[in-house]
């Protein structure tokens, strides 16, 4: 990946605030459409392009309640660093042939690092209200994402091996003929498990869950809770973006030019995660976390080894 | 990768069979037979086309595996003895753990034939572990009575013996940076002080394995394993590696002249202890154990005489019988239900297992025309090839081993008398289907006894010139005919006693020093083994009480020492006084009662004097004294509650010691410099 | 002169510094957790700067993954989770002060005084190619020596931590601290005061004291 | 940025690492102080390795056993801190006393 132009600092950041913003508000739109259709309502294409943007209006304004003695730093801190770890995310990620934000040697693992911190930055959002609910909300999703930590790494690494390379680019161009989605069949439900994790969405919404009357987020309200729903569409389309540029071999594809594919397949990874969000049951914590080690951690060694066949 | 698949098929099944478990033995025991007979067919190819690979492990080191062509017989030795062993375990014993012993068995013979396979010193040691640590395994394997006591006890012997390796293996590296079997030659032809360790270690290492005297007892408590674990250890695995070791090596070895006469001395030594030693035993697996080691006296002594190729010649034709007598005898325990002689005579009840056996006695005996007695004859050209008196005392030991071979069959497969017979007959339907399937691991092993008959053919014999790939020494005429002669002495001898009904204890009453060789295991047991437990247990009961008693003990001695010391003033020293005083007193009364005429005023002064002087002395000597030897005890007291005081248990503060101490250190370092 | 390079070390050394000392000053011990952490990744950046940019990110996830299993286990020996009371949780505090001043001091002379070969490593050549190549090569045995370490470490925590020893269970013999610093531990009886066993104490209160780990050995020389 | 300025950082970290590790009662926070420590290790074997190694990837293996340490360190600590809490009811360095003399 020597031959990629590294963008300008101001062009960098326009870019990585386009992805971002378009990409939340069509997450965003996808949960909506994906929560109507399950719950039978009818689906009015405008109201559910709208929704968002209402949501976000209402939010604004809403007064925003106050804890006792709550830990400020971190609660302010929290969704900052959800974001602000999204978007680095994305600046590893090419977008398209010979476009990346931030075309660093070791893009996976800096990407397998944010995540790890977004685990934190999630904790914090549960431990800062000082509230019981978001307390056992925020420790339980720590429980559970330490046992698909190792999860993720394993299986990305297992990405790069074909790679030679950490960089994600090169992963991309290593998927020329053969779309790593075949080449290591276990490696796609793996990470799609993770991004559930990561994004606490579907059978893993072990955080802001009802079954806590809201978990982390009880006590969040106003611009609060909307910095936080954003920074969670931001991350899932960190992961998006992720798994379609490892696993589904990025802009690599027929006619069209390489931009639009890779973001095509994002938008279906996006819908993917958004309709599992709402067609899949939450399972119980101490359930995934048997499976994860038992079941989910060997599938991943068997991903690496047979990436490790491959390369041989 | 052909030598690997040597290796890995026979592991992969002994885990898959361990891992499958008794629940579906079925399954395992057809894995395991499966696996066993792959690594045959693969032996087979192996000898064939002799490859080798390297494996480099870097750091200089790398693992090689060839093929010598003095390894090709014990190559396909293994897995065919352990074909048989494991048809016959796979219906032995209680089917409680049986699964775990088929596994273990293949993956004994994998580890075999890794250590055959090894070409340099590094893969034999790791292979000598692993068949050590495995034999353990093995010989544990009931672990319920005092089986692992045994198994430790031989695990802890052979272990003793392998440090022997690791001195060789550090005197080569680091004399000639080089691991590899092909460079031992010229290593040792270079001579020189490493060279004498080295042969040393890798003679010490062999003889320990392969139960040479002294070290020859740990087969004894070998034997409280499952018998086809025994059948297997002595047969073809564990007790060969080390006649392999020294035949594999002996061209290197024979290069210093101690070797050549100590692996005779101790090789005959052996096989002549070890057939006394089995000629009384009542046991016919300690008999058979005996006999294990008088054997591989034989081919140690071969090697000692140079002739390697003999010794493995030996080793196979061994191997088989050995197996095959292991076997049997496991049945006849099984029929009895007792694992001695007086109760077995098991020959109208069990025509075919008898018969089979006497096929394998035949062969101990060293009886023409079966493949042992040719090995055993050529064992005897290579000693009398070295000096007609060796030959001589070899022959001794083939007498012994006839009068033996002869005694187990008789004892163990003998008919009873008339009146026993019906014990025999109720006996004679024992419940437990054994016999079928061991039947047939002995038919196997029996065909292969009788088919190295063959031996006696030239084809034959230049055959087996052409796998162990040595020469044999001319065997002469007379040394035949004597030989055949110590055998039909032996085996008369035997036979004398058995019509006499004296067979069982040859030698009148059991001699139970001899039969347990010679009280050899009670002093391994002191010098050896005890120490190395009782160090295991006592490292296990080390806690603090042993470290931070120290400082309090002191503190309390010096205590008491000075409240003794204040003690022993008081009434040493405040006596004397007292009694100086009263001395005085009575003395100047003395005077003053013997003369009150003459001027007694100054009488009565001098004794008035005496009495304050006295007084006087007693009180200011007394503070003195006392007060001296109270301050050196309170100050001694002092010092050591100072010093307990260090011991605070409090961990901050030790921790704080700790980086006083470091940074004094560093400091003093700086300065030094 | 000084570059961008200069001045981003500079901030993350005095970030990594501050935060540093702040793990062991504020009142929290998630705070301290997190603070650590931050420390952590300070340093990390400086290795990305350092041309380590592997074991910097590495750093980086790593310590993201311990100080995550930290902070449960803080919050499991927890003393004030929040910090919602002021508590003091040090001892020997001048000593401390004074040996790592000291300690520091002895470092930082070595680093101003001793003088160093000077061959930085070229900024061209791929680093982390390099590991690679040396980690599979010539270290081959450190890393394998090292991956078999940190396996028997597993099992031995695993073995320490179990509930269930191998002698039964791990409260058997159970003794409370002592009251005052220092000084005895209180009978075993004690356990049954809620506050001071913290209601683990239900198990082996029959034994007291140490007296049935004693058993234990007893029995363990009596198998060997 | 040189090689002293690095030393000089690596010198602060350890320093507090020692302080923290003295200051602290709780063994968690104890451990923090050592893992402390490492950091700055670790800060001072990579400043070596940038600017006397010629870039030698010997010293960047010699980071990652130090990293390797810490882990063992953490794991070997929170299981030792465990097994105490069970034996001994105690969660600071002045709960056990099994030490004193």
């Amino acid at each position: 990946m020597n031959e990629v132009e590294q963008l300008s600092a101001p062009l960098a950041i326009v870019v990585v605030a386009a992805v971002l913003v378009v990409g939340v508000y069509v997450s965003s739109v996808v949960d909506v459409v994906a929560f109507r259709s399950v719950a039978g309502q009818r689906l009015r294409p405008g109201s559910a392009a709208l929704h968002p943007a209402r949501v976000a209006r209402r939010l604004s304004r809403q007064q925003s309640v106050r804890t006792e003695r709550p830990d400020m730093i971190l609660r302010v801190l929290a969704p900052a660093a959800f974001l602000g770890l999204a978007a680095a995310a994305v600046t590893v990620i090419p977008l398209s042939p010979g476009i990346v934000v931030a075309d660093v040697r070791t893009g996976i693992v800096l990407f397998g690092a944010a995540q790890a911190l977004a685990i934190v930055a999630i904790f914090f959002h549960g431990w800062s209200p000082n509230s019981p609910f978001a307390l056992v909300a925020g420790y339980r999703f720590v429980a559970v994402a330490l046992s698909y930590e190792l999860l993720s790494m394993f299986v990305l690494i297992a990405a790069a091996i074909p790679a030679e390379s950490l960089s994600i680019g090169a992963i991309v161009e290593s998927q020329a003929g053969l779309w790593n989605v075949i080449r290591q069949p276990l490696g796609l439900p793996l990470f799609l498990i993770v991004s559930l994790g990561v994004t606490f969405s579907g059978p893993l919404d072990l955080l802001d869950s009802n079954d806590l009357a809201g978990g982390g987020s009880v006590e969040d309200s106003g611009m609060q809770r909307l910095a936080w729903q954003t920074a969670r569409h931001a991350m899932r389309i960190a992961f998006a973006a992720c798994t379609a540029a490892v696993f589904l071999g990025g802009w690599h594809g027929p006619v069209l030019p390489g931009g639009l594919w890779m973001a095509l397949k994002t938008f279906a990874v996006v819908a993917l995660l958004g309709f599992l969000d709402v067609f899949v049951a939450r399972i119980s914590a101490e359930r995934f976390v048997r499976l994860a080690w038992g079941v989910l951690l060997p599938f991943a060694f068997l991903n690496l080894l047979i990436a490790g066949v491959g390369a041989l | 990768m052909i030598l690997f698949a040597l290796v890995g098929v026979p592991l992969l099944a002994g885990l898959v069979t361990w891992v499958v478990g008794d629940r579906r033995l079925g399954v395992g025991s057809i894995v395991a037979l499966g696996g066993v007979a792959g690594t045959l067919i693969v032996a087979i190819a192996v000898a064939l086309e002799q490859p080798t690979h390297g494996l480099d492990w870097g750091g200089g080191l790398s693992l090689t595996f060839e093929v010598d062509p003095i390894a090709r017989g014990p190559l396909v030795l293994v897995p065919l003895v352990a074909l048989a062993v494991v048809v016959y375990a796979s219906s032995y014993g209680e089917s409680l753990g049986r699964a775990r012993l088929l596994g273990l068995l293949s993956i004994f013979v994998g580890v075999m034939e890794l250590l055959l396979i090894a070409g340099d010193l590094l893969t034999l040691i790791m292979a000598w572990e692993l068949v050590g640590l495995v034999s353990w395994a093995l010989i544990a394997h009931h672990w319920r009575g005092n089986a692992p006591a045994d198994a430790a006890h031989a695990f802890i012997v052979t272990r003793a013996g392998d440090l022997g390796l690791f001195i060789s293996a550090g005197a080569v590296f680091a004399t000639s940076g080089s691991l590899q079997f092909s460079g031992f030659g010229a290593f040792t032809d270079g001579g020189g002080a490493a060279v004498h360790v080295f042969i040393g270690g890798i003679v010490f290492a062999a003889f320990t394995k392969s139960a040479q005297l002294p070290f020859s007892p740990w087969l004894f408590s070998a034997m409280s394993g499952p018998t086809p674990a025994s059948a297997l250890l002595h047969s073809a695995t564990m007790v060969a590696a080390g006649a392999y070791l020294l035949a594999r090596l002996q061209p290197a070895l024979d290069s210093v002249g101690w070797f050549e006469p100590l692996a005779i001395g101790v090789g005959l030594t052996t096989a002549l202890a070890g057939s006394v030693v089995a000629a009384v035993q009542s046991e016919p697996k300690k008999l058979l154990a005996a006999s294990t080691s008088a054997q591989y006296g034989f081919m140690v002594v071969a090697v000692g005489a140079g002739y390697p190729g003999v010794a493995i010649a030996h080793l196979i034709a061994h191997g088989v019988f050995k197996a095959l007598l292991f076997i049997s005898a496991g049945v006849a325990i099984d029929a009895s239900g007792s694992s001695r002689f007086a109760d077995m005579r098991l020959g109208r009840s069990h025509r075919t297992t008898a018969a089979l056996a006497a096929v394998g006695a035949l062969a101990l005996a060293g009886v023409p025309p079966l493949g042992g007695a040719w090995t055993k004859e050529a064992v005897v050209a290579a000693a009398a090839h070295e000096s007609v008196w060796i030959g001589v005392f070899v022959v001794l030991a083939g007498l012994g081993s006839a009068f033996y071979a002869t005694r187990f069959q008789l004892l163990a497969f003998g008919s009873r008398r008339v009146d026993e017979l019906a014990l025999a007959a109720d006996r004679a339907e024992d419940p437990t289907g054994l016999r079928n399937r061991s039947t047939t691991a002995l038919m196997l092993l029996a065909t292969a006894t009788i088919a190295l008959s063959l031996l006696w053919l030239p084809w034959g014999e230049e055959q087996l010139l052409k796998v162990t790939g040595g020469e044999f020494a001319a065997s002469k005429l007379w040394e035949f005919a004597i030989s055949i002669v110590a055998i039909v002495a032996g085996a008369g001898w035997a036979f004398l006693l058995w019509r006499r009904h004296r067979l069982l204890t040859p030698f009148g009453s059991p001699l139970s020093s001899i039969s347990d060789w010679f009280g050899i295991p009670a002093a391994t047991k002191v010098g050896l083994v005890d120490p190395v437990l009782a160090l295991a247990g006592w490292a296990a009961r080390l806690d603090d009480r042993v470290v931070d008693a120290g400082i309090g003990r002191i503190s309390d001695g010096a205590q008491a020492t000075s409240r003794l010391l204040a003690r022993g003033d008081d009434r040493i020293v405040d006596a004397g006084i007292g009694r100086v005083s009263g001395g005085a007193q009575a003395t100047s009364r003395l005077l003053a009662r013997g003369d009150d005429r003459i001027v007694d005023a100054g009488v009565r002064g001098t004794a008035r004097f005496a009495a304050w002087f006295s007084r006087m002395l007693d009180r200011f000597a007394e503070h003195g004294v006392d007060r001296a030897v109270d301050g050196s005890g309170r100050l001694t007291g002092a010092l050591g509650r100072q010093s307990r005081r260090i011991q605070s248990g409090q961990t901050h503060q030790y921790y704080a010691l700790i980086a006083a101490t470091s940074a004094a250190l560093v400091l003093v370092l700086v300065l030094w410099s | 002169m000084i570059g961008t390079i200069d001045v981003a070390f500079v901030v993350f050394s005095v970030a990594a510094v501050a935060s540093g000392c702040g793990v062991f000053r504020v009142d929290s011990m998630i705070r301290a957790t997190y603070l650590l952490l931050a420390s952590f990744l300070n340093v990390g950046a400086i290795l990305v700067l350092l041309l380590a940019e592997y074991l910097g990110v590495a750093l980086l996830f790593m310590m993201t993954a311990e100080m995550i299993v930290m902070g449960l286990f803080m919050v499991m020996f927890m003393m004030n989770p929040a910090g919602l009371n002021p508590m003091n949780m040090v001892h020997q505090p001048r000593f401390a002060a004074a040996a790592g001043v000291v300690a520091a001091a002895g470092v930082a002379v070595v680093a101003v005084f001793a003088d160093f070969p000077d061959a930085p490593v070229d900024a061209e050549s791929d680093t982390i190619r390099e590991l690679g190549i040396e980690l599979l090569g010539g270290s081959m045995l450190v890393f394998e020596s090292i991956g078999v370490t940190l396996m028997a470490t597993m099992v031995c925590s695993v073995i320490l931590s179990s509930a269930t020893g191998r002698f039964g269970d791990g409260y058997e013999g159970s003794v409370a601290p002592a009251l005052e610093p220092g000084g005895d531990h209180r009978p075993a009886d004690d356990l049954y005061d809620p506050d001071a066993a913290m209601g683990h104490s239900m198990h082996g209160m029959d034994m007291g004291g140490m007296d049935h780990g004693e058993m234990d050995h007893g029995e363990m020389e009596h198998d060997s | 940025m040189n090689l002293m300025t690095v030393l000089l950082v690596a010198a602060a970290l350890i320093g507090v690492g020692v302080w923290g590790a003295l200051a602290q009662q709780t063994f968690v926070m104890l451990m923090m102080g050592i893992e402390m420590m490492l950091n700055g290790v670790i800060l001072a074997v990579a400043g070596f390795w940038a600017f006397t190694g010629a870039g030698l990837p010997k010293g960047q293996v010699l980071v990652i056993i130090t990293m390797a340490v810490m882990a063992i360190e953490l794991a070997i600590g929170f299981a030792l801190v465990t097994a105490v809490y069970r034996a001994r009811q105690a969660d600071m360095t002045e709960g056990i006393g099994s030490l004193k003399g």
